[in-house]
């Protein structure tokens, strides 16, 4: 309301009482905050509410994984790249299997996929369920939040139950998974639990926070990232979507089996103010749900007989030299490995290309001009995991 | 506070104690039984949002000391909060720091001297008692702009800057909304208040009239930011503020700005019951028994009433705030107030 | 001014429907487990404290290897049949729980077991020493472990082998000296082994 | 597009600049002198046919060492011994640094790969975080990782480490210092044998807070 209008060039660095000198309040934000999602620090500059200029400053959390995927073999590193994203730790797995079997080629079985896709997407829901969780609390409403991470605890003993693992699974090995399907309850569990989701919670969360006036309010028009900014910082995955472009590596760059699967791609339309405003980047998630949904029912009900590995899980991987850069879409956007093997067993190179990484960089631009509380929606809005980030 | 002056003259060994002795025993005594009130308040009401919050998201809240439903958490808690260390930032302004707690406590503890919790039964009955309520909680501001400003906190300072907004904001439509009261009764009495709302529920003052209805629930809305509880805890929006004003303040400290908070909701539920909801008056006429049980209860109920809300709505940004100040609250109780007198005088009430 | 008045109305009825839902839930049973009192069954794949059978393990080397991490320490002295096993640690600092270690194990004797529940008051308390040299040092060469009794068929299958019963009594493992050293924490050894004595 | 072709524009529009077209591999790419990727970005951005409007991923790369056989990460660091401490051969790194670039067009749906290479001596890549904001980060991150200084860049500080870091860890004759502000970078605090040992345990490698398991 009271933001964007005013011409941001320095007006609060001049003296306007004279005698008086006036300046911009520099304000830590982070990394120990309750709106920064881990150990990240924004560094503001503001004049009041509003916010004159927003420096992320990242690395709290950095591990340098990149550097250990140059000490530990293929296989090894499938755990660290859990670490990444570690609310869709799934996700993280099957963008570093693909890059391997881009280069390694190994025949993975269907059933390896389906399982892949079926366990990605229960991990995508996962992910999305702590961002809904996530943005509601930084718009104050704490109750939606427990209803999520009781749902999130369901999707988690159904992945305990499948691949060993509460929250960093390890579950994906270079050609296959590393599991079958514990038994058929399990599948019957899967599909009861996305038909309890679709029908039941998705109408309450909508009911408490999605339609909610006040959220509304606090979230459209606010935090507005257009269609060719965010094509330019590489914004991608719901934040790109809620920007109104229709892309999805699932559909447009495919991988692994997604091709077979019936599902939309629900992008921001502007319902409640702009295309692309935090309404709309939380509205496609939630709809996003709506159709991880779908595409494991179809997964589940084609499930193919088979085996479920190429390479037998005691053997080791062994990369024909050469580069792959492959992406897959996770939870939070699209996901690169670039690997450069000598033809080892251990990566000569492993850059990471992390959505959040790139997401956030967007703050800088966006955050300008915004009120401290929107700044709060916006970063909440773009969903970012730290672990992803640092690396 | 005559009740009890006649009742401490009946004891034994006051029998020949002057009036003005008498009358400082008693005003002690209703001192002491107003803040064993206000921090019996902390320790219920804490206990309660835990457990209220716990229901409303599919959890039990705390279930361990004490045995029954935790029961005995917030005591726990309290001592824990008494022991800690007590931490004064290094370049807080020293004399305000210190200050500042004292000031939001008080705040809410004046008020209650006013409040009837039955009949003839109230600290002090005032005659201006409506209007000492408000101006005594209006204390409580000036604390929390202290407490922000003395901290050296940017976040506190925000916290306080938005606190003093809102809070002087909303208490122009939480006054605004018990005019109508005023003007039915014809006096600023509390006991005045809730006699006349005598005979079962169809007289309390919240059914009385439609306009009174939406005066209720203007008053309602107000003393939820008037408490800077949630959906307009603007001064401390623990996700965007850290913890507003009260940040930097442990210990003892915080625990007062945590006392004056709970008291200050039950306060403001009071006040509810009193203007709006008949006082100490049961729904049915006649079954009056118990006047101060009935009133603590409707207080209660009150309490959670807006812990509900709390834990249902999201948090509105600080402009928006404003703005539902401004704009929409203070032109409705304005037209509360104007319907409220026209259907008065059409109804020949003034008559 | 129509916008003015249908705005209000968003609000209260959206608000009310909110409350609805919370109001709905106050009358649920919590999903809450009261955790000490209550506990999850842990589904048999559930990955827990990595535990080691000393009466398997022959001292391969393949799970410190493999261990991404390297939170397993192997010390072996002589060579041949004089190999002796006389230190098998896990660090469950270091630990991240990932199985890889279990999964080439040709004698299944390491495993992850089922427990979780294990807080302690001092870092170093969380490096199990498995075995006690100075009580039974393990021979590692095939020929030697025969010679003993100690030799286990290798799994022929990727299935977990069938537990078998320990040929030796007092060849059970030892739990780590430092757990006597701080009585108070709950160090018990992260095994099914739960009748050991420490 | 055919990725073929892009090159082709490319190399018409570059002439000396385009240095060659690697066809057969997993993933084709061109390599670009160091000197002219700005304008070859540049080029690839604006361009109607190419419009690639998205840098998925710009990856920083020590290529010392490079062996397609498989045989030994780098010369200069021969490996890791038991306590993480470096092997340190006497050959020093000499092998190129390099940038790769993947690109990516949302309009007409191909990706394209760029790789320059510049000797480690002289590490100056120019940014082309004008062509792509989203570069800017991705060029910190290589600076800070690998010490790729691309010039021309608006704001190249260190990204994910502290400033007062010295060395690029991705580098591959990096050595990771004992101790940075005080606090020991080793590892392995907690694993001590704790049984009696012929060598008595060393106790002055041990990080003072954390003292080793005494038996």
């Amino acid at each position: 309301m009271a933001t964007g209008d005013k011409n941001l060039t320095g007006w609060a660095d001049q003296d306007h009482v004279p005698g008086i000198k006036s300046e911009l309040l520099e304000l830590n934000m982070g990394p120990q905050h309750p709106a920064t999602h881990g150990v990240l620090r924004l560094l503001l500059k503001t004049d009041g509410e509003i916010v004159y200029q927003v420096t992320p400053v990242i690395g709290y959390l950095h591990r340098c994984a990149e550097k250990i995927a140059e000490g530990v073999n293929y296989k090894q590193w499938v755990v660290y790249t859990d670490r990444f994203d570690y609310l869709a730790p799934v996700c993280c797995n099957h963008a570093y299997v693909t890059a391997v079997e881009k280069l390694l080629k190994p025949e993975v079985p269907e059933r390896a996929e389906h399982l892949r896709i079926v366990t990605a997407e229960l991990s995508r829901i996962a992910s999305h369920l702590i961002a809904l969780a996530t943005f509601g609390l930084d718009m104050g409403a704490w109750t939606p939040l427990l209803y999520c991470f009781r749902e999130r605890e369901e999707i988690l003993n159904l992945l305990e139950r499948i691949a060993g693992g509460r929250m960093l699974y390890n579950y994906f090995v270079p050609g296959g998974v590393r599991y079958d399907v514990p038994d058929e309850q399990w599948i019957k569990d899967v599909l009861s639990f996305i038909t309890m989701l679709e029908t039941k919670k998705i109408k309450d969360y909508n009911d408490l926070l999605s339609y909610n006036k006040i959220f509304i309010e606090r979230t459209a028009d606010v935090g507005v990232i257009d269609a060719e900014t965010a094509k330019a910082y590489a914004c991608t995955g719901p934040v790109l979507r809620g920007s109104g472009v229709k892309f999805d590596c699932r559909r447009d760059d495919p991988y692994s089996v997604y091709h077979k699967f019936d599902f939309e791609i629900p992008v921001g339309m502007g319902e409640m103010g702009t295309v692309g405003d935090c309404w709309d980047r939380y509205m496609v998630r939630v709809r996003e749900i709506e159709q991880s949904c779908r595409i494991i029912r179809q997964a589940l009900d084609t499930l193919p007989e088979g085996p479920y590995q190429a390479i037998p899980l005691n053997k080791m991987v062994k990369v024909p030299a050469g580069a792959a850069y492959s992406r897959t879409e996770s939870a939070k956007g699209e996901i690169g490995h670039y690997i450069i093997s000598d033809g080892g067993q251990i990566a000569f190179r492993n850059k990471v290309r992390s959505p959040s990484f790139c997401n956030l960089q967007v703050v800088e631009k966006v955050g300008v001009g915004q009120m401290v509380s929107d700044l709060v929606a916006l970063v909440g809005s773009l969903d970012i995991v730290l672990g992803e980030i640092d690396r | 506070m005559e009740i009890l002056t006649a009742w401490l003259q009946g004891l034994p060994g006051f029998g020949g104690m002057s009036d003005q002795g008498l009358f400082i025993t008693g005003a002690a005594l209703m001192a002491t039984l107003m803040f064993t009130v206000m921090a019996l308040c902390a320790i219920v009401f804490t206990w309660m949002e835990r457990k209220v919050a716990g229901f409303i998201q599919s959890r039990y809240g705390p279930m361990r000391t004490g045995r029954w439903h935790g029961w005995a958490q917030a005591v726990a808690d309290m001592l824990k909060i008494l022991g800690k260390e007590d931490i004064i930032p290094a370049e807080a302004d020293k004399g305000l720091f210190v200050f500042a707690p004292l000031l939001v406590l008080l705040g809410s503890l004046l008020a209650w001297a006013a409040v009837p919790w039955a009949p003839g039964f109230s600290a002090a009955n005032l005659d201006l008692g409506l209007f000492y309520i408000f101006a005594a909680s209006s204390m409580v501001v000036m604390g929390i702009l202290m407490a922000g400003w003395a901290s050296n906190n940017k976040w506190a300072l925000y916290g306080a800057a938005r606190g003093a907004a809102q809070m002087v904001s909303y208490e122009i439509p939480l006054a605004l909304a018990t005019i109508p009261v005023i003007m039915h009764v014809g006096s600023l009495n509390t006991q005045d208040i809730v006699v006349a709302q005598q005979g079962g529920i169809l007289n309390w003052f919240v059914l009385r009239d439609p306009f009174l209805f939406i005066a209720f629930w203007m008053y309602f809305i107000a003393s939820i930011a008037e408490t800077n509880r949630g959906p307009f805890d603007m001064p401390e929006t623990e996700s965007e503020l850290v913890a507003g004003y009260h940040t930097e303040y442990t210990g003892m400290r915080f625990a007062f700005f945590f006392l004056a908070e709970y008291a200050n909701l039950f306060l403001v539920s009071v006040i509810a019951v009193m203007v709006f909801l008949g006082g100490w008056w049961s729904p049915i006429p006649g079954l009056d028994f118990a006047p101060a049980l009935t009133f603590v209860i409707k207080g209660v109920l009150m309490v959670f009433l807006n812990m509900w809300v709390r834990w249902t709505l999201p948090r509105v940004r600080v402009d928006q705030l404003m703005y539902l100040c401004w704009k929409v609250m203070i032109p409705v109780t304005l037209l509360c107030i104007v319907g409220s007198g026209v259907l008065m005088i059409t109804s020949g009430a003034l008559g | 001014m129509v916008q003015y008045f249908q705005d209000i109305y968003a609000a209260v009825g959206s608000a009310l429907v909110g409350m609805g839902v919370t109001i709905k839930h106050i009358w649920k049973k919590p999903v809450t487990l009261q955790y000490p009192d209550e506990r999850q069954v842990m589904p048999p794949r559930f990955r827990g404290f990595v535990h080691n059978d000393m009466t398997k393990c022959d001292s391969c080397g393949i799970c410190a290897k493999l261990c991404p991490v390297d939170c397993i320490y192997i010390e072996t002295e002589g060579k041949g049949k004089d190999r002796y096993m006389t230190r098998y640690a896990i660090d469950y600092n270091k630990c991240i729980w990932c199985s890889m270690c279990t999964e080439n194990c040709h004698t299944g004797s390491i495993t992850m077991s089922h427990d979780y529940d294990h807080s302690v008051y001092d870092r170093r308390t969380l490096v199990y020493e498995f075995m006690d040299p100075t009580q039974q040092k393990i021979p590692c060469h095939r020929a030697t472990r025969e010679e003993l009794g100690w030799w286990v068929e290798p799994k022929a299958e990727k299935k977990a082998a069938p537990a078998k019963p320990a040929t030796k009594p007092e060849a059970k493992p030892e739990a780590a000296p430092e757990a006597d050293a701080k009585p108070a924490s709950p160090a018990d050894e992260p095994s099914g082994d739960k009748g050991e004595d420490k | 597009m055919e990725q073929k072709a892009i090159y082709e524009l490319l190399a018409a529009k570059l002439g000396e600049g385009a240095l060659a077209w690697h066809e057969d591999e997993v993933e084709p790419w061109a390599e670009i002198a160091p000197a002219a990727i700005a304008d070859a970005c540049a080029f690839l951005r604006e361009d109607r046919n190419t419009d690639f409007n998205q840098l998925m991923c710009l990856s920083g790369i020590d290529w010392d060492g490079y062996d397609e056989a498989g045989k030994g990460k780098s010369v200069a660091i021969l490996g890791y011994d038991e306590l993480g401490k470096p092997e340190v051969s006497e050959r020093i790194a000499d092998g190129d640094l390099g940038v790769a670039y993947h690109l990516y067009s949302h309009a007409q749906r191909h990706k394209f790969t760029l790789r320059v290479r510049v000797p480690r001596a002289v590490a100056e890549v120019p940014s082309v975080a004008h062509v792509w904001p989203t570069a800017a980060w991705h060029e910190r991150e290589a600076w800070d990782l690998v010490g790729i200084r691309f010039t021309g860049h608006p704001d190249l500080r260190r990204m994910l480490l502290d400033e007062a870091w010295e060395g690029h860890p991705l580098r591959k004759d990096y050595m990771m210092p004992a101790k940075w502000a005080g606090v020991p970078m080793d590892g392995r605090p907690y694993a001590d044998n704790p049984f009696p040992t012929p060598e008595p345990p060393a106790g002055g490698d041990q990080p003072g807070a954390t003292g080793p398991a005494e038996a």
